[in-house]
């Protein structure tokens, strides 16, 4: 199973990384969502995979009966979903607002924070 | 150890930087008149450092110094030898004078106070650089003198040609001090010893050792640059842009001095080796003669003694290249005479400026009736410059001819050049004290009177001290030259040199040396013409180098930034994926960390459907032919996902995946409604394959190394414990509940801090929207 | 309130028993003040004139803190606190030992001085939009990033303090602004996330998340499993986070761009964090895996001082020439954790002090030239001298500083990085450490005399809105310049306290054992 | 195993499948579109149909607490329809020829 | 979106949507659930409000500003954690109190108060994020 | 008795349910425009989801689960045509044709951009 | 309603009082409390309460039955080799007028055979309905109106 895994995992990452590299934020946007994913995933596994018993100890007893999901790696990713989805509303705000300001969402055309012809500084004393 | 004593000097060495404090404030309050208060500090210290003079005319050191750095092993500490006084002396005694005449030149200046202040702290960091001991206290005075002159160069800031010379001296000794640095931990590293008192007594221990010559070249590297010597002379007679007194004290006496201070310092450790005889003497040598021929090209009375002070250093570092006791002695002759005579000529030189309103030798003449006390100062401080008696310079350039003679072919070259030299010097000395005096009256920009008291007492003194030393040189070669040369030395030397003339090599010598300096005195103007059309001809001298240096860097930096730092976004992401790729790939491969072939995956068909939706949601977005549609397509990896949690046995997470993606999706959509998205991918086939590649790389590299992962055995302690006591202990049967609200509660915490935070960040991007121009009015704070 | 359960069940196996000394709770409370505070900031979004009040009360109380906590583990050794009083590696511990509360309180002391500089700077929209609250929650992510002996843990208040920063980076909206902060947000956003997959690895093959656990088996796994890929992830990570050689980019793009205190507050803490995650990351817990890298580490340490140097060089702007100095001091930073010699080591912390302080203190000197001069541009600029000289004063004793030149902060870790590649041979490294401490002085030399000495022109300055120096912000200055000054002429106790964090970092076995003292006890 | 245990799973099993082919199915659709909002249509499909695969889960494993997230499902996945047709609507006429039409350098940017 | 059909609904599905997150909230701590889910849904919730009858009536709803209760959340999150150091406890250990309300035993603890103040941070912080974005459109 | 009867019973609902899921998944692939399929996954899609909830509710021994597995019959039932006629008023009012062979359209005409703010 | 809430009122009652707060115990004090409403039943109006409510499981019986319907219906289209359909939309006239209502008959229509409500017109009088049979629409018409738009008036009116 893990091995099925890995190769999604793998896959993940490749597409993810794909949209990060290209030129437009709404693309990488999606390439980060996708990241979180594949990296969620990959604690997920990470923390070895067991079927279907979720970590939960039934009623009417106080330790598990059987080999239970390990927990952690839930935890882990739950807090990382969290988190990642967080920063995923924020890019895609920043996103919209970066739109807004600069008319654009080609990061080949966002130019000002390091314009193409910056002066050179005075060269005198 | 005497503690009063050691506490003493602890506050001789801090007194300047308080004084320096104070200067301004004092200056406030009583005008120039404050020099004469200020002054005292430096006699205090000429008081206290003379106080050592029996000690070591004795042949004795002092040291003291309290804990510094003691985790680096570093004193603050100071080292009293003949070496150490006589330039304590010599920068105290005429410190003492420069604050004098700062008073009377700079009368009414609205900064007089700062400048007294920065003199002030030049002075403290001359002084302490002299009786340091161990090298962190040396390097670190070292880099103050640089600081200091730095801000007394460039105290007249508002012309550029003081900024640049003042820039100029701080990269050159700057550059130097590093150098030092890195010489001096090389010391440190390779001999365990830390301070020069130590490094003296055991000269073997660095002549000896395989790096001798690395450090060696390093420590002459600070030496050389401080002094002046070639090719780092240039900064020198640039640095005439700071006032006079400056010019006078620094160029004089001291800052440019600490370079042969230190080779002088060292030589008991570092000479008498090859290498040092050699490098000393040739660069000492061309310093010489180069330093010689440019003062004769100058009209500037400041830099024609700028000149020649280089020259002077030249033949200073040559003369301890050399090395025998004679040259050793020669130069302690050489180095004290010209400290007396360059300072007093050059606040010669200040005055003559501050009355008569320019230094331009060819625009003076004639000022010997309006300026009769610094025209004598002029005469005594040229008189020694050349070498003639009855004064301190004379002694000196008779034991020079006596050290160097013509004992084989290495000496007599540097005889002939010390000849040269020498009698450049003394055309040149002769040419500031003379020309703007006799002849006829030239108009000048102000009329000319003799300046104060407080401006003609400093040269008066000096030349007086010059005179004084000469007719009784006995006395002070016991208390002052001996000692020195002993120290340098390594051993006991004695001076035996007089006014006296004896016949002799030396004496004929002198007078070769005269007579060619007369001869020079004579064809100056056409001296000067030849070396100027020399040197227009040659059109690029190290000063210009240094301009090109400078520019060149920043053109460099440019072309380089713009290369790393060329803002296309998707380069840099590239760049950092590739990064990522090649850690991925090539670690494994180098360390033999990729996994084994695995086993294939015995999994039901409704987990292995759900994976296949994954892929498939996956590729819909980067197939979709537009980003709306890329962006619907986002649901169904994530609702793919989110499956995957339900079918390994996680609840919580399905359900927060579930909410999560339709959250994402709410937003995503809320969001692009108003964006209008420019189309799908465009990026040439030739980029995309690119980033493909790097793109399944880095898949592949995560992949393997998880699949590498996840056959190792697993450690489950953690799974156990939180089985055996999430109910018992916890109150919980949810784990995943109990791990993230007790087990791991601060991990929450803070997450739950992050959405706090995301919340408000959205909140603000997208309430606070500034027309245009408003940034400005945001930074400057108006409107709270 | 019965703390724990009645119930016949063996507490000892799950839990720590023993009290915990009030003193404690000094470890913590770095972390959970800010937060507290924050909240409660965030709760008084619309009282923008009570907030500057409170938040600087807040950031005074956690400095005391903070020196508190110093003096405790300075006296005492490191103090241990395990959440929810499970035994480790089952709870998060919080471990202060030398290094971490020596950077906190630091960190401290930078925020206070930024707290005290924003309140004549930042308009009423930046507080009511949540300066404030952003401003400590991001204290509370560095906090608890130094902190923190757990891995994971580590990861949320690097997400903490990352997602604090992207809300100031913001705060304004100018055009720059939202450029720099795209930037910035998702080359980050890519470097904490390799950071977690790193976590995920080191959790699937470790089984545990504590760092002294993780210290204490990596040993026994050593052979069997994939560490060096592993470390490699890591190094990548972090160097991303630090800015260093050649991932640094995202730095020199985006520090210009938003308010000048909020670039002093990030030049002081963020790229700090990285550096001290490579520290606690690869040399405490994996020193075998840090010597197979360190020659790769020296040579991304000298591409980083280098570049970052060139690049301070070509500019013209004084907030993107500081940005790249920040970078620059990277390198020296990086070179320590390169040799990996514990005078390296040493010379990185006391480095990381030092930047810390004086490249906060020289963006804020950059607001005052700008408040002054009307500009940041240094074609723009002059005549700052004649109008300002105790400005001008302050400016050149930083620069001074900066340079690593008597009588600043920045010439002991010079003389410390020097020393120790010296002693290591790495010949290219001190080279490089002094070429760019020369070049140093240079960029920042130019920089002092363009704007200070250079005869004004004040008809061009009196164009730009060029706005009095007011005493709040001078006095956060010079509130910074206190410590640079003592670094500088006593440095002694911060190299003591580096020496002693440094060899915590190679024989961490007094950190392991501070942690497990629990269980060692019973 | 009784009968009506060995009939339940091998319903559970024949449902599962038929699941899937749905899940498959409605991503194919998904996948050609054409128009937006038959995609949005698919993946409202999806949603309901993942409903039913939890009740499955949930009787299979016996851990009938996927029911809840299947009511949160229930409850949430229409918002999804929702901001979708919503974005649908406020794209304008046409939604997707006004994406091509976005090729045209006239975008309105802020002066 | 304000047809008339879903102006309708919606207040009744908010409305059972809250109900159903604060149900999730309390049996988060022994079934799926918890802080996190239950604060998604509850902000899922008012973002329906909000997409259909418009943001006024949610801000009204809620009366105070969604930040101020994510704000409170974050707070309330703290202090459970921080109860503990009057009993010489470390940071965050969990404290059991049962109180009897109407003869009902209830177990309250700081990790439900902590739970809670989870659940407020999300709700408040998506609802803020929500209904700002709804607004935009509205302008 | 009543567990063998609880078997077969869920086990022939989760099955019809399925089926019916797999049926309103065929219909939105088969029918010809947007409004067409939007029948089938609002009728057989809500009919099979429900089926399958109930067949829980039916093995469920616990009667807070059968009452929640019934909610959630109802929740879908509340939701479903919502979000039906949501996209089906926003495909209409963007200008999505109907199906060119459709026999019959008495909507009134897409006024132009102007009411697709008001509505 | 409000007696409904009296009645669920009494039924929590119950549950308190017997200390049991089970679904079984829940349902059991409903009815309980409902024979209770039953005594007081000329002071309280109760025969509309129970013949209304008798309406509205009439309503919800006729929807489960024409939704199973409107499932099979569209099961045998979709499944038939060759659909025929003739879609169209039809504009239907309503009674009803009171906002829950209309927002009930349009969401029964969505739910039922071959029709899904498209919207409601400006004026609130007109139901846009999409159907997937439009050869006889005269026909849908009167079913709509005799089936739930009856029986929504009878049970809210
Ligand atoms: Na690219
Ligand atoms: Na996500």
């Amino acid at each position: 199973m893990e091995t099925a895994f890995s190769a999604l995992v793998g896959i993940f990452f490749a597409v993810a990384v794909y949209l990060l590299l290209s030129k437009h934020i709404i693309r990488i946007l999606l390439g980060t969502a996708i990241l979180s994913n594949a990296v969620n995933l990959l604690i997920f596994t990470a923390g070895r995979l067991t079927r279907e018993v979720p970590p939960i100890i039934p009623n009417h007893l106080s330790v598990p009966a059987e080999m239970i999901a390990n927990p952690l790696p839930q935890a882990l990713v739950l807090t990382a979903i969290v988190i990642s989805f967080s920063l995923f509303a924020f890019l895609l705000v920043l996103t919209y607002r970066a739109y807004q300001e600069l008319g654009t969402d080609d990061t080949e055309e966002m130019r000002v924070a390091e314009p193409v012809d910056d002066g050179l500084p005075p060269m005198g004393y | 150890m005497e503690t009063a004593g050691q506490s003493l000097t602890l506050f001789a060495l801090f007194l300047p930087f308080l004084a320096a404090c104070v200067a301004p404030s004092l200056t406030r309050a009583f005008g120039h008149n404050a020099a004469w208060l200020l002054a005292a500090v430096p006699a205090f210290l000429f008081i206290h450092f003379a106080g050592f003079v029996p000690l070591v005319t004795q042949g004795g050191q002092a040291g003291g110094g309290y804990d510094w750095v003691p985790s680096l092993g570093a004193r603050f500490s100071w080292y009293l030898d003949g070496l150490s006084v006589t330039f304590a002396l010599l920068i105290s005694g005429i410190g003492t004078l420069i604050v004098l005449y700062s008073g009377g030149y700079l009368k009414g200046h609205e900064h007089q106070g700062r400048f007294f202040s920065f003199i002030l702290m030049f002075m403290g960091a001359m002084q302490g650089l002299v009786v340091a001991d161990s090298f962190l206290t040396l390097f670190v005075f070292w880099e103050l003198t640089s600081i200091t002159s730095f801000l007394l160069i460039g105290f007249d800031h508002g012309r550029e040609a003081s900024r640049r010379a003042a820039i100029q001296a701080l990269i050159v000794t700057g550059a130097g001090g590093l150098s030092l640095l890195a010489g001096l931990l090389l010391v440190w590293s390779v001999t365990g010893i830390g301070d020069l008192g130590t490094l003296l007594s055991s000269g073997e221990a660095m002549r000896e050792s395989p790096f001798y010559l690395a450090a060696l070249l390093l420590l002459l590297g600070g030496a050389f640059t401080k002094s002046a010597q070639v090719p780092f002379h240039f900064w020198l007679p640039n640095a005439m842009e700071a006032p006079t007194p400056v010019s006078a004290y620094l160029h004089s006496a001291t800052m440019v001095k600490a370079g042969v201070y230190l080779v002088m310092r060292l030589n008991p450790a570092f000479g008498e080796t090859v290498a040092w005889e050699t490098i000393l003497p040739v660069f000492g040598g061309a310093t010489l003669l180069t330093g010689g021929l440019l003062a004769a090209r100058q009209t500037d009375l400041k830099l024609m003694l700028a000149y020649t002070t280089v020259a002077s250093l030249g033949l200073l570092v040559m003369l301890t290249g050399v090395g025998s006791e004679k040259a050793i002695e020669a130069a302690v002759l050489y180095l004290i005479a010209h400290s007396l005579f360059k300072g007093a000529l050059f606040m010669v030189a200040g005055t003559i400026d501050h009355e008569a309103g320019t230094r331009d030798v060819t625009k003076l003449g004639g000022l010997r009736t309006a300026m009769p006390i610094t025209f004598a100062a002029a005469l005594v401080g040229a008189i020694s410059m050349g070498g003639l008696p009855p004064l301190f310079g004379f002694l000196a350039k008779e034991e020079i001819y006596a050290a160097l003679g013509f004992a084989d072919n290495w000496t007599t070259l540097l005889t002939l050049v010390a000849i040269g030299g020498n009698a450049l010097m003394f055309a040149i000395g002769f040419a500031v004290a003379l020309k703007p005096f006799l002849g006829a009256k030239a108009d000048t920009p102000k009329v000319a009177h003799e300046g104060p008291v407080l401006l003609w007492i400093g040269p008066a003194v000096l030349g007086l001290a010059g005179l004084v030393a000469a007719i009784f040189s006995s006395w002070s070669h016991e208390n002052l030259t001996d000692p020195m040369a002993s120290a340098i030395a390594g051993n006991a030397v004695h001076a035996h040199i007089s006014l006296i003339p004896h016949l002799g090599l030396p004496l004929y010598l002198s007078l070769v040396t005269v007579g060619i300096g007369i001869a020079i005195y004579v064809g100056l103007g056409r001296i000067r013409a030849a070396v100027s059309s020399v040197l227009d001809a040659i059109g690029w001298g190290p000063d210009k180098g240094f301009d090109q240096l400078v520019r060149g860097t920043i053109r460099t930096a440019r072309v380089v930034t713009a290369f790393f730092q060329h803002g296309h976004m998707d380069r840099y992401m590239t760049v950092t994926f590739l990064v990522i790729a090649v850690a991925l790939l090539a670690t494994p491969a180098m360390f033999g960390e990729f996994p084994d072939w695995p086993a294939m995956p015995g999994m039901a068909f409704y987990e292995w459907a759900v994976l296949l939706i994954a892929v498939i949601g996956l590729w819909s977005v980067l197939a979709a032919s537009n980003r709306l549609t890329a962006i619907v397509s986002l649901g169904i990896q994530g609702f793919a996902v989110a499956l995957i949690f339900v079918l390994m046995g996680a609840p919580d997470l399905a359900f927060t995946q579930f909410m999560v993606e339709t959250l994402s999706v709410v937003i995503l959509a809320l969001v692009m409604t108003r964006l209008r998205l420019s189309p799908a991918d465009h990026r040439p086939v030739g980029e995309r394959t690119v980033d493909a590649s790097i793109a399944a790389a880095c898949g592949l590299g995560f992949g393997l190394f998880l699949l590498r992962v996840t056959q190792g055995a697993f450690d489950d302690t953690l799974p156990r414990f939180f089985a055996e006591h999430s109910y018992a202990i916890a109150h919980g049967r949810n784990f995943v509940n109990v791990i993230l609200v007790d087990f791991r509660g601060l991990d929450t915490l803070g997450e739950i801090a992050v959405v706090m935070i995301a919340g408000l960040a959205v909140l603000a991007l997208i309430r606070i929207r500034l027309r245009s121009g408003d940034e400005a009015a945001a930074e400057s704070g108006k409107g709270s | 309130m019965a703390a724990a359960q009645s119930k016949s069940v063996d507490l000892s196996q799950a839990m720590i028993l023993e009290p915990v000394p009030a003193l404690d709770w000094l470890v913590i409370a770095p972390v959970a003040l800010p937060l507290l505070f924050g909240a409660v900031l965030l709760m008084l979004r619309h009282r923008t004139e009570t907030q500057p009040r409170i938040a600087i009360a807040s950031l005074a109380i956690l400095f005391c803190v903070d020196v508190g906590l110093l003096v405790h583990v300075w006296t005492g050794g490191p103090v241990v606190m395990t959440m929810g009083r499970w035994l480790p590696p089952f709870g998060i511990s919080f471990v202060a030992d030398m290094l971490g509360a020596t950077l906190v309180a630091t960190a401290g002391l930078v925020a206070l001085v930024c707290g005290i500089f924003s309140v004549g700077t930042v308009n009423f929209v930046g507080r009511r939009y949540g300066f404030y609250a952003f401003m400590l929650l991001m204290l509370a992510g560095v906090n608890g990033s130094f902190l923190t002996g757990d891995i994971f843990n580590l990861y949320v208040w690097f997400e903490v303090f990352l997602i604090a920063s992207f809300g100031l980076i913001i705060l304004g909206s100018g055009k720059r602004q939202i450029d720099g902060a795209t930037k910035y947000a998702i080359l980050n956003l890519v470097a904490t996330t390799l950071f977690l997959i790193a976590t995920g690895y080191l959790y699937g093959i470790f089984g545990t998340l504590n760092m002294a656990d993780v210290a204490l088996k990596a040993s026994q796994l050593r052979t069997s499993a994939p560490l060096v890929t592993l470390a490699t992830l890591y190094l990548i990570a972090f160097s991303m986070k630090a800015a260093a050689f050649p991932l640094n980019f995202w730095l020199p793009a985006s520090y210009h761009t938003p308010r000048i205190v909020v670039a002093a507050l990030f030049a002081g803490l963020l790229t700090k964090v990285g550096v001290y995650a490579l520290m606690r990351i690869l040399v405490m817990l994996f020193p075998p895996e840090h010597a197979i890298l360190s020659s790769l580490i020296v040579w991304i340490a000298i591409g980083t001082m280098l570049i970052g140097i060139l690049g301070a060089l070509a500019q013209s702007d004084i907030r993107r020439l500081l940005g790249f100095v920040v970078v620059s001091g990277i390198g020296f930073m990086l070179a320590g954790i390169g040799l990996g010699s514990d005078v390296g080591l040493a010379g990185s912390i006391v480095y990381a002090v030092h930047s810390m302080l004086v490249m906060t203190a020289l963006y804020l000197m950059a607001g005052q030239i700008r408040r002054a001069g009307g500009s940041y541009v240094l074609s723009e600029l002059a005549g700052l001298y004649r109008t300002n000289p105790m400005m001008a004063a302050i400016a050149l004793f930083l620069v001074l500083a900066a340079a690593g030149l008597p009588p600043g902060s920045g010439l002991w870790p010079k003389v410390m990085l020097v020393q120790a590649s010296l002693a290591d041979g790495s010949w290219w490294l001190a080279s490089a450490i002094l070429v760019t401490g020369l070049l140093t002085t240079l960029a920042l030399g130019r920089l002092f005399v363009l704007v200070f000495w250079r005869a004004g022109n004040d008809g061009d300055a009196a164009g730009r809105t060029a706005l009095s120096v007011t005493a709040s912000t001078q006095m956060a200055v010079l509130l910074l310049c206190v410590p640079i000054a003592v670094l500088g002429i006593w440095p002694e106790p911060v190299i003591a306290a580096a020496q002693f964090a440094a060899s915590g970092l190679l024989e961490p076995g007094a950190y392991a054992s501070a942690v497990f003292s629990a269980e060692v006890t019973q | 195993m009784s009968g009506g245990e060995q009939f339940r799973d091998i319903a559970e099993l024949l449902a599962l499948g038929l699941l899937c082919l749905s899940f498959l199915v409605a991503v194919f659709r998904f996948v050609v579109g054409p128009t937006l909002p038959d995609r949005v249509l698919a993946l409202d499909l999806l949603v309901t149909v993942a409903i039913g695969f939890l009740a499955v889960i949930g009787i299979r494993t016996g851990f009938t607490l996927y029911l809840d997230i299947a009511i949160a499902l229930a409850l949430v996945g229409f918002l999804a329809t929702v901001a979708l047709a919503r974005f649908i609507l406020s794209r304008g006429p046409a939604g997707e020829t006004s994406i091509e039409e976005d090729r045209q350098p006239d975008i309105e940017r802020p002066k | 979106m304000r047809t008339l059909i879903f102006r309708t609904m919606a207040p009744y599905l908010t409305s059972l949507m809250v109900l159903f997150s604060v149900f999730v909230l309390l049996r988060g701590h022994n079934e799926p659930g918890g802080g996190f889910i239950g604060g998604l849904i509850a902000a899922s919730a008012f973002a329906i409000y909000g997409i259909a009858c418009g943001v006024s009536p949610v801000r009204r709803a809620l009366y105070f500003h969604p930040m101020s209760i994510s704000g409170f959340g974050l707070l309330i999150a703290t202090i459970s954690g921080a109860l503990s150091m009057f009993g010489s406890l470390p940071f965050m250990t969990g404290l059991w109190t049962e109180a009897s309300i109407l003869g009902v035993t209830v177990d309250l603890s700081t990790p439900l108060v902590f739970d809670i103040g989870v659940y407020l941070v999300v709700l408040g912080s998506l609802t803020s994020i929500a209904l700002a974005l709804e607004e935009r459109e509205e302008d | 008795m009543i567990l063998e009867a609880q078997n077969y019973i869920s086990g022939f609902l989760i099955v019809i349910g399925a089926a019916f899921a797999l049926v309103a998944a065929i219909g939105v692939i088969r029918l010809p425009d947007i409004y067409s399929r939007m029948h089938a996954a609002s009728k057989a899609g809500t009919v099979g989801s429900g089926a399958m909830l109930i067949a829980l509710a039916v093995v469920s021994y616990d009667p807070a689960t059968t009452l929640r597995a019934l909610a959630a019959v109802a929740f879908i039932m509340l939701t479903a045509p919502v979000s039906a006629h949501l996209l089906a008023k926003a495909a209409y009012a963007v200008g999505y044709r109907l199906w060119d062979k459709s026999i019959l359209d008495e909507m009134p005409k897409v006024p132009d951009a102007d009411s697709k703010k008001k509505s | 309603m409000s007696l409904f809430l009296i009645n669920l009122l009494l039924a929590i009652a119950w549950a308190a009082v017997s200390a049991s707060f089970t679904l079984a115990n829940l349902i059991f004090g409903f009815i309980l409390s409902a024979g209770a409403l039953y005594l007081i039943r000329e002071q309280v109006g109760y025969v509309g309460y129970l013949t209304r409510s008798w309406r509205v499981i009439s309503l919800a019986a006729l929807f489960v039955y024409e939704l199973i319907l409107s499932a099979w219906r569209v099961t045998t289209l979709v499944l038939s080799p060759r659909m025929k359909v003739n879609p169209g939309i039809f504009a239907y006239p309503m009674k009803v007028d009171r906002d829950g209502e209309i927002t009930l008959l349009a969401n029964l229509i969505t739910l039922t055979p071959g029709t899904l409500s498209v919207d409601v017109s400006e004026d609130r009088r007109t139901l846009y309905v999409h159907a997937i049979d439009c050869s006889d629409v005269d026909q849908t018409r009167a079913d709509i109106a005799e089936g739930f738009e009856r029986k929504i008036l009878e049970a809210f009116r």
